[in-house]
């Protein structure tokens, strides 16, 4: 099983977006191997940015759509067909800025689906201004003497918006990244996974990312306690935690509101006939 | 026997739902009704009426005329009372103690209308027990109070010795009476459509209420989302994974799915949008009624993309033309626009409603054996590729928002671009050939004197060259525009009037664009208010003189 | 003297930067420079490459075939080889190991133009130290390097005993070698802009840095907020308070703005908004350049306001209408919309602009003796009210989203309905009158055939057209279109060609409609790369025939 | 001084807006009489909403604009001229629906405005749906069947945010709210104050409130801590607290992006002579 496709990878030699495809490319071929997972079930939709262009390199179904516009369609799939497994790939722009809004949303309703965020605090594509992840400070170019703005913690925000799963993870360690993708994926309800990514064009924190970043799962933290989970979020500085923040099974928002329904299989059309009388 | 009943108050007291019950018990009683609800964009304190027309024969809209006023506070009453005809019956605050009687009766103030009826029931002669029954079988719960509310109307009335008539029975059997946002949602179901997914805003809102309120027995969802954009892609989503999705709103929220409505165009998926119209621009006046997203129907999302923009002149073509429009992004793979507006949408009619038509979903299935490996883009000689969703063994749907390659990869190589260009054009062509069969116009009445328009006025329309020497073309397609079937029929034609609602007679230039001959006169209204048909008979009555 | 130099390679080889320090040179030696930039949406690993235009002759565009070409990489060279002209110098990897220059001489790969500029100069003969100043003035610290590798290409080329000529020193004097965008900046800048707001987007992030760069000694403020609603918001806010604003963004973006499009046409009050539009639909390919915004820049935002639209032609005319929209919007109290595209804005020409010119910006302010207490919406002969900032004494200015009375109040009535849209409709009268004294339309050559076009095809058909019996119109004011001035203009003329760069042919629609005239000739190109002059060329001579 | 207009106020009696309405309005009568402002200076901007009419009652400068746009025209406003003072009025779906984005953007950029919500639980003006801050369950015109989302937090939210002021009060206790407000009108950066305000015709939590509603200001809590603040934050149920949770003073945006720039007097026009040399 190998799920790359014919296309050639174009991001740049050390970009952190290989890291994050060879990671999941792993984790999927093996869940489908495995049979665990059916590839045709799979959906990947992605928005409009560097990372955007995974979807180009996995032989799998898949949604490059346009900017900040991943989450509700991600919804949308799974609603139509509960069946499907929809990731989506989101850049911090496109997650933060264009789509702070779906982001929000669609982690406290709680939509079986998973969310990747390639986080590399810069927009690559359009040529590296600062992100709503940004430092203060940081030098971009559209803020060539400084951002103004005071960064926002992706994983503070997703846990008070009742994300179900909540996980950090750097490009720069595949080997961890794999493990919380498996967890991703066996995750029933809102998954999201932050990446610490560097962009070696614009933002090049490989380095400054080695030194800090620490495994949750190195130490005894328990990803069980949302007030616990959000003081570690917190943490950002000297050291960097990253693994698994917060994990919890609640019921879905597909559960609630499909209501046992399955809108792909049953296509039965009413005939109207018992609604129609009750206006006359 | 057509007589117009207004009741007016503030919000809160029951007018649209007191409407509707007086409307059922004339529909069951054998007539045509329409109903009109005026109301301003607040709560309370407004002054609020709907219009309740009753007629032997069809009527197509409200007359703007009244024969019987209520009115339980006199701002309301003022405002209006210039629009009461010679003879009509007032019956006001200032003549009787409505909120007295709420009060005593320890009834609640949205049941005001249940006094009117009895009132009403009194005057027309109307049989009691029969009223009775409507209210029993309308209000449930509810039922006891307002029929002692009815009872306290119809016994004023017989003290104060009211004229009366004896309204014989209709011969005309029962019909729905559906207001146009029903009839939208029931077409889109019968078509099919499982997904809804909206934002709130007047006067789409009902629809998703009564979507919501039926999902299960409808066998759909019907979803409130955080906003119009999100509303359109998780609609889009649910297309992509190959279940019928719609989304509605107004021209505020129009605007902002414009970008995803390029998107459906740009990635070929099928999804109905509806735009009910209301008064722009901007926040403008929401609860009034207007034609002005024309233009921006026909050319909302940048760059250039085969779209379909059908607008129903009343609410059965509202229930059919929304069962169509499912018909037709599902074959084309491509946005259509459904235009409504405030006064289809939240107006109530006796309606024939083909409820038992079918509208069968087509779509271009992909078949392995003919066509080869799955290319979500392949070429093909009517521009439209064959589909499969996400779920289909040994298939994989790249669907791209980028320039992509057949096979849906992206790619912005100049030969990508022609071919994926023509593509969209060659189905653009399909398109117009085949509304070129279908003719999307209605023509009624003959004459030289044609009047063209399309939507919401149709009803006035017809109201108004009744016996008249007139033509009247309604442009049901406005997009593909039906040029060879209205070229046919404007041929022998003097003078060309149109009739639209709204300030740039956006309709008119467009006519003038695609059929290359001008308009003679422009009927134009941007008030808020819809046509009644003696405005418009006495402006045609001018014209043919 | 005319040539063309092609230097392809991949993003991060300062394919861009570097052709820009060639074209620096050429302009310093005394001729005029057009620069062109192919890249792709992709960071690395695209082949992009950029052509500088050199010449003793004013020239308009890029020429697409070349003289010179040098290429970091096959794959882009073998992509491009068949627009080298007959005797094109070649220099490829193949050819030349610039990887392992590069490598020894320790610099970075984005200095790799540098070495292009050593050969060019050996076999153009211009003077060595005269280049060398160029270097050092353009890339300060990082010049000594780059002259290394200048120094490097010389000597390599002298080594192989390059065909070499003498370039003399052109007699031009050199000019600003602008992108259009600066141009755009810069034209905002001197009538009075002070707020640029917007969200990155090709083609327009360039403009925000230039402004975000220079934002002090300019005097104005350059964000990037956190999307396009956010960045119309903040500008139509700043706007409010009485400072000129303005947005930048590509299509999708603009779809996003409609909404605030319609509220400001609305509210009345002024805003420029700049759209470079690349190739769509949706995403498309978004480094190429299109012109197919232009149905959505003349019918977006729904409901009916005033709006005027403007294309310029080239580089300078940018910075000219960029300029003229503030006042447009000052004056007017409403949204002007700037249509730029790719090839304009991210081109590079040396330019001659009227740095110097005033464009002061008028508005009609509020005169308490004369105007009485303030109104915002006042009615007044011309449908433009007196404005007034927030801040001013004794005033108190209500802007109103939802229809409004003259002091600006919630009001849906249908009196107030009528009389604000006829106030709107009042200004786009004066509009339009006004603008027939500017007669929005450029004029060059005679001839019996005429080409009709707008934006940026201007600079191919000027020189498709030299020493052919052929008039050129560009049409600079979309909306209000330049009728009178248009039909005068075509009065004897025979035959007319439109040429656009898009598929559906929206300009030439616009130009029928408007002038009652049938195009009879569609010049439609819509691969994303901008007219060739020859391409054109060989078309009219077609047509001529 | 009365700052109210000849205006009819139209929300349905006993709205919970008319206490929000009254307490700001005595406490903008009291400072502009006392001169600590300037009555021209005063900008109130409001969305579209039952709340949004709030901009006719008022005799100052208002914009009436879009729904859920209010953030970024403060901001605007602020920039363009820094003597004015922009006071934002954003009902619940204004400000976590529609315009969930910018509420958060305003807050992470510290700009010196000042953001009202009228937090009624439902969307009064379209006449009874959820909305983001609705609980979960609730039945409304659009859930028949009760609403399948977990409601924001919006205390929380703009904490973590990191707005420099957060505050609730309860549109029933109008001097309380009278007290939040002039703190309110006191701080430099961004202000929100969450109004807790019974819709009696859609969402009538008069009694529900009045019943559990506490002021920290009568405990021993102190709004400077931002843990404290955010444990404090999730406090909600039998006991909701009310009064200012968290309060800062930090750099504002105007600051750093204006750099002492006043652009509405400096309108002097730059001659682009240097810099257009540069491109030669
Ligand atoms: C509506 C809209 N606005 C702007 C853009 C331009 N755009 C493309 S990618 C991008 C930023 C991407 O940044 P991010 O999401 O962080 O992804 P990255 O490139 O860093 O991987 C932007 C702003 C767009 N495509 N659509
Ligand atoms: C773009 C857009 N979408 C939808 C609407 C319709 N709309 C008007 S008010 C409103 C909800 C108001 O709710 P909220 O903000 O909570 O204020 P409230 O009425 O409860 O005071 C909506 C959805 C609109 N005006 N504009
Ligand atoms: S620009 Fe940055 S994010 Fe984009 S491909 Fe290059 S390294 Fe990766
Ligand atoms: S509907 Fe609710 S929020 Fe709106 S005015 Fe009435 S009580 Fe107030
Ligand atoms: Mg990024
Ligand atoms: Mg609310």
């Amino acid at each position: 099983m190998n799920l790359a496709t014919d296309r050639k990878i174009q991001w740049c030699p050390g970009c952190g977006n290989f890291g994050i495809y060879n990671a999941l490319k792993s984790v999927l071929e093996k869940e489908i191997e495995e049979g665990s997972i059916k590839k045709e079930n799979i959906v990947l939709v992605s928005g409009i940015g560097c990372y955007g262009y995974i979807t180009n390199y996995y032989h799998l179904n898949s949604f490059h759509t346009i900017h900040g516009r991943v989450p509700p369609l991600l919804t949308g799939i799974k609603l139509a067909n509960p069946s499907l497994i929809p990731i989506g790939f989101v850049g911090d722009g496109d997650a933060f800025a264009e789509g702070m809004s779906h982001t929000i949303h669609i982690a406290r309703r709680n939509s079986n689906t998973k969310l990747i965020l390639h986080n590399n605090s810069v927009y690559g594509l359009t040529t590296g201004q600062f992100t709503p992840t940004s430092p203060k400070g940081f030098k971009s170019r559209s803020t060539p003497y400084g951002n103004p703005e005071n960064p926002i913690n992706p994983i503070t925000l997703m846990l008070v918006s009742q994300a179900t799963f909540v996980a950090r993870g750097f490009s720069g360690d595949i080997k961890h990244l794999q493990y919380i993708f498996e967890e991703m994926m066996k995750h029933k309800g809102f998954a999201f996974v932050e990446v610490l990514q560097p962009c070696v064009t614009f933002n090049n924190t490989y380095q400054y990312y080695k030194e800090r970043v620490y495994k949750l799962e190195d130490t005894d933290y328990k990803p069980n306690d949302f007030n616990v989970a959000l003081q570690k979020s917190l943490e950002w500085g000297e050291k960097i935690p990253t693994g698994i923040f917060f994990k919890n099974e609640l019921p879905t928002y597909e559960d609630l509101v499909l209501k046992e329904k399955n809108l792909f299989y049953e296509r039965n059309i009413p005939d109207l006939k018992d609604i129609v009388n009750e206006f006359v | 026997m057509d007589f117009s009943i207004f009741i007016g108050g503030q919000a809160g007291e029951g007018i649209k739902r007191g409407s509707m019950l007086i409307g059922k018990v004339f529909n069951r009683y054998g007539y045509h009704v329409f109903i009109m609800n005026d109301y301003g964009s607040i709560i309370r304190g407004g002054t609020d009426y709907s219009e309740i027309r009753v007629s032997t024969k069809e009527i197509h809209t409200s007359f703007n005329r009244f024969d019987y006023m209520f009115a339980f506070h006199m701002d309301v009453f003022e405002k209006y009372k210039d629009k009461a005809k010679e003879n009509c019956f007032t019956l006001t605050l200032n003549d009787f103690p409505y909120d007295e009687v709420i009060k005593k009766a320890d009834a609640e103030p949205f049941m005001k209308p249940s006094i009117v009826l009895g009132v009403l029931t009194f005057m027309l002669g109307i049989p009691q027990n029969f009223v009775e029954d409507v209210i029993e079988d309308d209000l449930g719960k509810n039922a006891p109070k307002n029929i002692e509310l009815f009872r306290i109307g119809f016994e004023y009335a017989r003290e104060k010795n009211f004229n009366n008539i004896h309204l014989i029975k209709g011969e005309k059997t029962p019909k729905p009476l559906l207001y146009g946002n029903d009839a939208i949602g029931l077409g889109a179901v019968r078509s099919g459509m499982k997904v809804y997914a909206a934002y709130p805003i007047t006067p789409s809102s009902t629809l998703l209420e009564f979507l919501a309120k039926n999902a299960d027995r409808l066998g759909i969802i019907a979803l409130q989302l955080e906003d119009e954009i999100a509303a359109i892609n998780l609609a889009l989503g649910s297309a992509y994974a190959g279940v019928p999705s719609m989304v509605g709103t107004s021209g505020a929220g129009l605007d902002l799915m414009g970008e995803t409505i390029s998107l459906a165009g740009a990635v070929e998926l099928p999804i109905v949008i509806l735009d009910v119209q209301r008064v722009g621009p901007s926040t403008g006046a929401p609860t009034y009624t207007e034609q002005s997203d024309l233009n921006l129907a026909l050319n909302i999302g940048h760059g250039e993309f085969p779209r379909i923009v059908l607008a129903p002149g009343d609410i059965e073509e509202a229930f059919e033309l929304t069962a169509k429009a499912f018909q037709f992004a599902l074959w084309y793979q491509t946005p259509v626009i459904v235009l409504s507006d405030k006064h289809i949408s939240e107006s109530a009619r006796t309606t024939d409603i083909p409820f038992s038509n079918n509208y069968p979903l087509m779509i271009k299935t992909y078949d392995k054996d003919f066509d080869g490996p799955y290319h979500r883009y392949k070429i093909t000689i009517d521009g439209i590729s064959p589909f499969a969703p996400p779920g289909t063994p040994d298939v994989i749907v790249h669907v791209n928002s980028t320039e992509h390659t057949e096979e849906g990869y992206s790619s912005s190589l100049p030969e990508t671009l022609v071919k994926m260009k023509e593509k969209r054009l060659l189905k653009m062509k399909t398109i117009e050939e085949d509304f070129k069969l279908m003719k999307f116009i209605n023509v009624f009445n003959e004459g030289d004197v044609a009047v063209v328009s399309f939507g919401s006025p149709k009803g006035a329309i017809l109201e108004a060259i009744e016996g008249f020497p007139i033509k009247f073309i309604q442009v049901v397609s406005l997009e593909p525009f039906p040029k060879e079937a209205v070229l046919e029929e404007i041929a022998h034609v003097k003078k060309i009037i149109s009739v639209e609602q709204n300030s740039f007679g956006q309709f008119a230039d467009l006519f003038e664009r695609k059929i290359g001959r001008n308009i003679d006169k422009r009927v134009l209204k941007y008030d808020g208010r819809p046509f009644s048909p003696w405005e418009l008979r006495s402006i045609f009555e001018e014209v043919l003189k």
